[in-house]
């Protein structure tokens, strides 16, 4: 059975097919050496973007000499924790309001409100309320982020099978039966595609709060660096935000297969 | 093989359906008045022309049509357990925790495991719903409503995609079920003879109505019995198969 | 929060003791680093003042941070009070100081765009000047065309904010003719395009001060912490006259993250610290430039005197004592 | 038949049920209501947040003096056209990169890195190629607004029934079709929901671009209020962004309901 | 009635399969070494337990199955129509456009209309997927393969859900189009019956391999012809249905 003959029939395929191994790092890759490339050949001039031989030394200066380690770990525990709580509330604010009428029309409304006004026109109104610490910090990332969860989670919700609440109003079960069974995991695809964007929303949020009465943070550094011009420095904060947005995303995307093995779509 | 009303006894029926009209829009009035009692305990089985509304009549004895035009009167028994014509598997859960979907019983696992044993999927309990074939998911489906103790079953072909062999293990299943539980139980199926091997009795759905209402009372429930051949002829002739629908040997030449 | 509750009227004299428990809430980053390198911060805990520092500084920011009352003084340039009073925030300056030889040391200068030449002022004039209404830099652009004896209409003004390295790139690209840079960005505009170049505006841009919510400065409590404080404040600034390498390490590498070549060019491009030894000639300053943005941006006559706080000039050129500088360089 | 008994079966409602009329505008008008009991009992003070009859005059004023409606149209112009251009271009990106492997290791990381870093500090590099003008700020919108249409797009390609493909192979259908007639059909609800993120970020969009050589723009009037700290004025730019945005939105989701009528989800 | 194995004439067969292996993870060896050839334009219906690998065989037919374990020699005719165990409707689109989605036909639309009068569906044209009965969305999907002209159709249980009247019309359908156009057929159904009316020739699927092959030549098709009924007997006992599991009365006294 070795070299066993396998002749099939060939169908043209017209979803995306097998997964490549690795094809995932080629689009950072290649945008790497073109920027690299566009650096070394005097396409891209470093008035513009700095060079990443250059951005690498002024990483290695900002490791060494300004504690870069610090205001990353600062950042991530600020982000993180705006994270969990904004994914709490948007969950469970989805599944109120996914699930009733009334819910629906006292929390939508707001929160497509919320979403549509400017984080940065109403720091005044959070500063006010929160002060100008950690918890105005918190609190403002957790309003950003929530706002992606909610509005997936709710709108995968929305878009479960009505057939699969049918059986579950014959087989006579509990709201919170329903919620855990069919409701949650129904509307997880919703909720990872809303992770995916709350988490680059939160470390986006950063940039905004950190201008707030920050002694570290990778938002503070880059201010800073604005501030005094130092064009490689916020090029590093630029390189850190991409490669955890890519990394974050990566995570949840993988996730996101692992948990959803029962899908059978065109991911394959 | 008179009509029967069902209301045999003082009991009071366990399903009784007054006057019901049910009516997707213009033109497509789907019940028109239909009348219809089962007995607890009670074996009727539903048959009735693709389209002619027996889902429909089903949908309403399990309250799932709120939002469909009509009237009438409708009261079933508390416990109601639906086995649907398409298997609805929760397709997140695997086979066995959907089989034991919404069970409250403190050996629902264990319970479920011999339910999908007996239906003939044992060693299946892990797969996940869309490993399994067409007719795996309809077992799956059915030993679903295996481990629930209705008073009342309403099953919408739950046999459909079997074949004949594991149709009469089924067959034989769901007649043990009944004997332990006695649910009433309003079963939909396009097969007669099934329909006549099954049930107590048969009622034909037609033009929104109960258009036949007829009492099984065979001594054997054998195809082989003459009794069995002029019940299934006479109600394949009020579903409107008569003898010149009968295919004639056909491409004698191929 | 953190005051006696007591309230003083802003004529009577400033008390001399602090009560246990009094909280000042502060926004002066460079000072924080000074009072910690110079050790002078053991003065401000000897008279008992307890001081919550906030990294806030900057006109916005100070502004909604006293909006939301989190804040009770922050250190800033001249602008934002003006601003404050505008919007109906009230506030008092309660601390000057300025840059001896100001015009050798600018906060400002015009960059011109590649290919873009001004020799004088009067070149100015139909040139694309980079705008930005609320910023200090507004002001000053504004103030440029006033002594340069130009109107709006004589140039066009590019509405812009000011945010990084946002007018060195405009510059750079050709989008504007002009620009006023900050010494850094001056520095690294000069760096990334050679063609370019910045010229001084001649004008003195070198206000700063502490400005405090007015509602601070009526708390006997608080009022009289920054007694205590704005004294400090003159002290660690001298000091930071006289050691700069102590400052560059502490507060320009240490906080701001700058390499040592980076801070020893932000130390010469600041220049020597003055404290007044009295406040007549920052206020004149502070009025025309008040009457010239109330022209030009339509804004209600102010008169700056209510701006003030005059009370704390005295205690702030007692500390500096005979090192605070008078006549023109004031 | 006028009075005919209807006593029917009821089974508790797992779903969210019908929907309520005007429900919709519950929320919003709640909040207005909070609002303005807050600012007249003295809870919200209006140094924090103008009371909302002195937000009418501001907005009066804004209409009369400063030409608000000339703002309003300038900016609506620009978010519009930005948001055109970004539609179109995700939408293809999300379909290239969601039918071909290949395709999604060259365009999905990039997007992903794009995503992940502040438009702000982007913005040098869109003057450097686009200058100050227009053009610069219509790209910059267009390249905000792609993000989430291409996200949830890809997603909801991805997520197409699996089964569908496969119907599709074996009817023989070249490559355009399979897209007209699947594809697309397939990933609306992800592109719907996409294009509700994309028309308030394209509007977000406005409050960054509009810094840069703007002379008039709601993005811009809110740069200035802010700057001179006017808080009346940016509660009158909160307001529209809160109104246009809620609008936007129900918008996009009642063209929703009415293109997706063939679903039949727990949205009934 | 012995074994035939299709190959009658010297043309080349429409389908051929040798050695076939499809394999669904350990233990799950569905198809093993099966060998099968259906001549063109022959009618081949294939009969099987539940879960047996009917639909397996036909997905490597329809080329279906590339990302599952196995491997074997698979030869079928260019122009292949499937009509899938589930009806497999887009949700999107309405019934005709269902129907006729990717026929390149200049006359597809009429064309369509007309099967969809054919299956009884004629006026619900614009009605949606969902708003179907079960054994009305089975139609349309038949219809959706009439208005194509295949070499070989493939069809797993195509009228599972029709009742008898219904389908005897389907059957009439299918057999006329096969007059037409002479296309090879795999039809998989769990009826016998059905099986011996249209096919010329029954297979058996059990254990992976064909493990029944007959040919069916009967002068009359119709059950009462007692070759008919042999057939039938012989076709049920190797399924595994023998006597002893037809039933016997039940409940007596109920
Ligand atoms: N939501 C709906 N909208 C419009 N028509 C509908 C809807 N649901 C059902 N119908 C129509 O009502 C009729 C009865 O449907 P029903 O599902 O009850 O038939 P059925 O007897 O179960 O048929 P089958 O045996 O094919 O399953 C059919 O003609 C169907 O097209
Ligand atoms: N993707 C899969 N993963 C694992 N097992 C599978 C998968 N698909 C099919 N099987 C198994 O392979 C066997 C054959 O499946 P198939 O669908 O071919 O059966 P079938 O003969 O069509 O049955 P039915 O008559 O019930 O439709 C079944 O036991 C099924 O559970
Ligand atoms: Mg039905
Ligand atoms: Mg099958």
């Amino acid at each position: 059975m070795t070299a066993a003959v396998d002749t099939r029939v060939v169908r043209r395929r017209l979803g995306p097919g097998r997964r490549i191994r690795l094809a995932f790092w080629v689009g950072p890759v290649l945008l790497l050496a073109v920027w690299a490339l566009g650096s070394a050949f005097g396409v891209i001039s470093p008035a513009i973007l700095t060079a990443p031989w250059d951005v690498l030394t002024a990483f290695r200066d900002q490791w060494v000499e300004h504690d870069l380690l610090g205001n990353v770990l600062a950042s991530l525990a600020r982000a993180g924790l705006g994270l969990a709580f904004g994914a709490l509330a948007g969950t469970v604010l989805a599944v109120v309001s996914g699930l009733s009428r009334w819910g629906e029309s006292l929390i939508d409304g707001p929160i497509q409100i919320k979403r549509s006004v400017p984080t940065l026109a109403l720091i005044p109104l959070f500063i006010a309320w929160f002060g100008i610490g950690q918890e105005m910090k918190v609190v403002t990332i957790a309003l950003i982020s929530m706002i992606p969860i909610y509005v997936n989670t709710h709108n995968g919700l929305r878009g479960i099978d009505g057939r699969y609440a049918e059986l579950a109003e014959t087989l006579a079960i509990g709201r919170g039966e329903f919620v855990r069974h069919v409701v949650l995991p129904g509307a997880l695809p919703g909720f990872l595609l809303g992770l995916r964007f709350a988490v680059t929303s939160s470390l986006l949020g950063l940039v905004v709060v950190e201008q707030y009465n920050a002694t570290s943070g990778v938002g503070h550094m880059m201010t800073l660096a604005e501030q005094y011009g130092q064009t490689d420095v916020l090029v590093v904060g630029l390189v850190i935000y991409g490669v955890f947005g890519f990394l974050a995303d990566a995570t949840v995307r993988l996730t996101e297969r692992k948990v959803l093995t029962w899908r059978r779509t065109l991911d394959g | 093989m008179a009509a029967d009303t069902g209301r045999l006894t003082g009991t009071p029926p366990a399903v009784r359906v007054r006057d019901l009209y049910r009516d997707f829009g213009p033109g497509r009035t789907v019940l028109r008045g239909l009348d219809l009692d089962v007995a607890p305990g009670e074996f009727v089985a539903l048959i009735g022309r693709s389209g002619t509304g027996k889902s429909t009549l089903l949908r309403a004895l399990a309250g799932l049509d709120r939002d469909v035009a009509g009237h009438g009167e409708v009261t079933v028994p508390d416990s109601v357990s639906v086995v649907f014509q398409d298997s609805r598997l929760l397709p997140w859960k695997r086979i066995l925790p959907n089989v034991v979907f919404g069970s409250r019983a403190p050996d629902a696992v264990v319970r479920g495991e011999r339910a999908l044993a007996e239906v003939g999927l044992a060693g299946r309990e892990r797969a996940w719903p869309h490993e399994l074939s067409g007719g795996e998911q309809q077992r799956a489906s059915l030993a679903r409503s295996l481990v629930r103790q209705p008073e009342l079953l309403l099953a919408d072909e739950p046999f459909g995609a079997l074949d004949a062999l594991t149709r009469i293990r089924m067959h034989a299943l769901l007649r043990r079920l009944c004997e332990t539980h006695r649910p009433a139980v309003l079963l939909v199926t396009h097969d007669v003879d099934e329909a006549i091997v099954l049930a107590d009795r048969v009622i034909l759905l037609d033009d929104g109505v109960v258009h036949t209402d007829v009492r099984v009372e065979l001594p054997h429930r054998s195809p082989a019995d003459p009794a069995f051949a002029e019940l299934r002829a006479y109600l394949l002739d009020r579903l409107g198969v008569h003898d010149e629908d009968v295919p004639a040997g056909r491409r004698a030449a191929a | 929060g953190g005051g006696s509750g007591e309230s003083l009227k802003l004529s009577a004299p400033l008390p001399d003791t602090v009560p246990s428990g009094t909280q000042i809430r502060i926004g002066d980053p460079s000072v924080q680093a000074i009072l910690d390198a110079s050790g002078l911060g053991k003065q401000l805990t000897d008279a008992g003042v307890d001081v919550q520092w906030a990294n806030i500084t900057g006109g916005p920011q100070s502004i909604q941070a006293f909006r939301g009352d989190q804040l009770d003084c922050s250190s800033v340039a001249d602008i934002p009070s003006l601003f404050a009073a505008w919007t109906g925030t009230s506030t008092r300056i309660v601390f000057q100081s300025v840059t001896v030889d100001p015009l050798r040391h600018p906060t400002y200068e015009l960059g011109t765009a590649p290919g873009t030449t001004v020799r004088s002022l009067a070149d100015l004039r139909g040139k694309r000047i980079a705008y930005s209404a609320g910023q200090a830099q507004g002001a000053l652009v504004l103030r440029v065309l006033q002594k340069a004896g130009l109107s709006r209409k004589d140039v066009t003004l590019v509405d812009l904010t000011s945010t990084g390295d946002s007018y060195v790139t405009a510059l750079g690209s050709g989008a504007v003719d002009v620009a006023p840079l900050g010494a850094s960005n001056v520095r690294i505009y000069r760096a990334k395009y050679p063609r370019g170049g910045a010229v001084p505006t001649g004008i003195r841009d070198d206000a700063a001060t502490l400005y405090c919510l007015t509602s601070a400065v009526r708390d006997a409590g608080k009022a009289a912490a920054l007694k205590v404080y704005v004294a400090v404040r003159a002290r660690a600034l001298l000091w930071k006259n006289t050691h700069p390498d102590q400052y560059a390490k502490a507060y320009l590498e240490g906080t701001q993250g700058l390499s040592a070549a980076d801070a020893r060019a932000v130390i010469a491009d600041d220049g020597t610290t003055g404290i007044p030894a009295n406040w007549d000639n920052a206020v004149t300053r502070l009025q025309r430039t008040a009457d010239l943005l109330a022209r030009e941006q339509h804004h209600p006559k102010l008169d700056v005197s209510t701006l003030v706080d005059r009370r704390y000039e005295k205690v702030e050129a007692a500390a500096a004592g005979s090192r605070a500088v008078t006549g023109d360089a004031s």
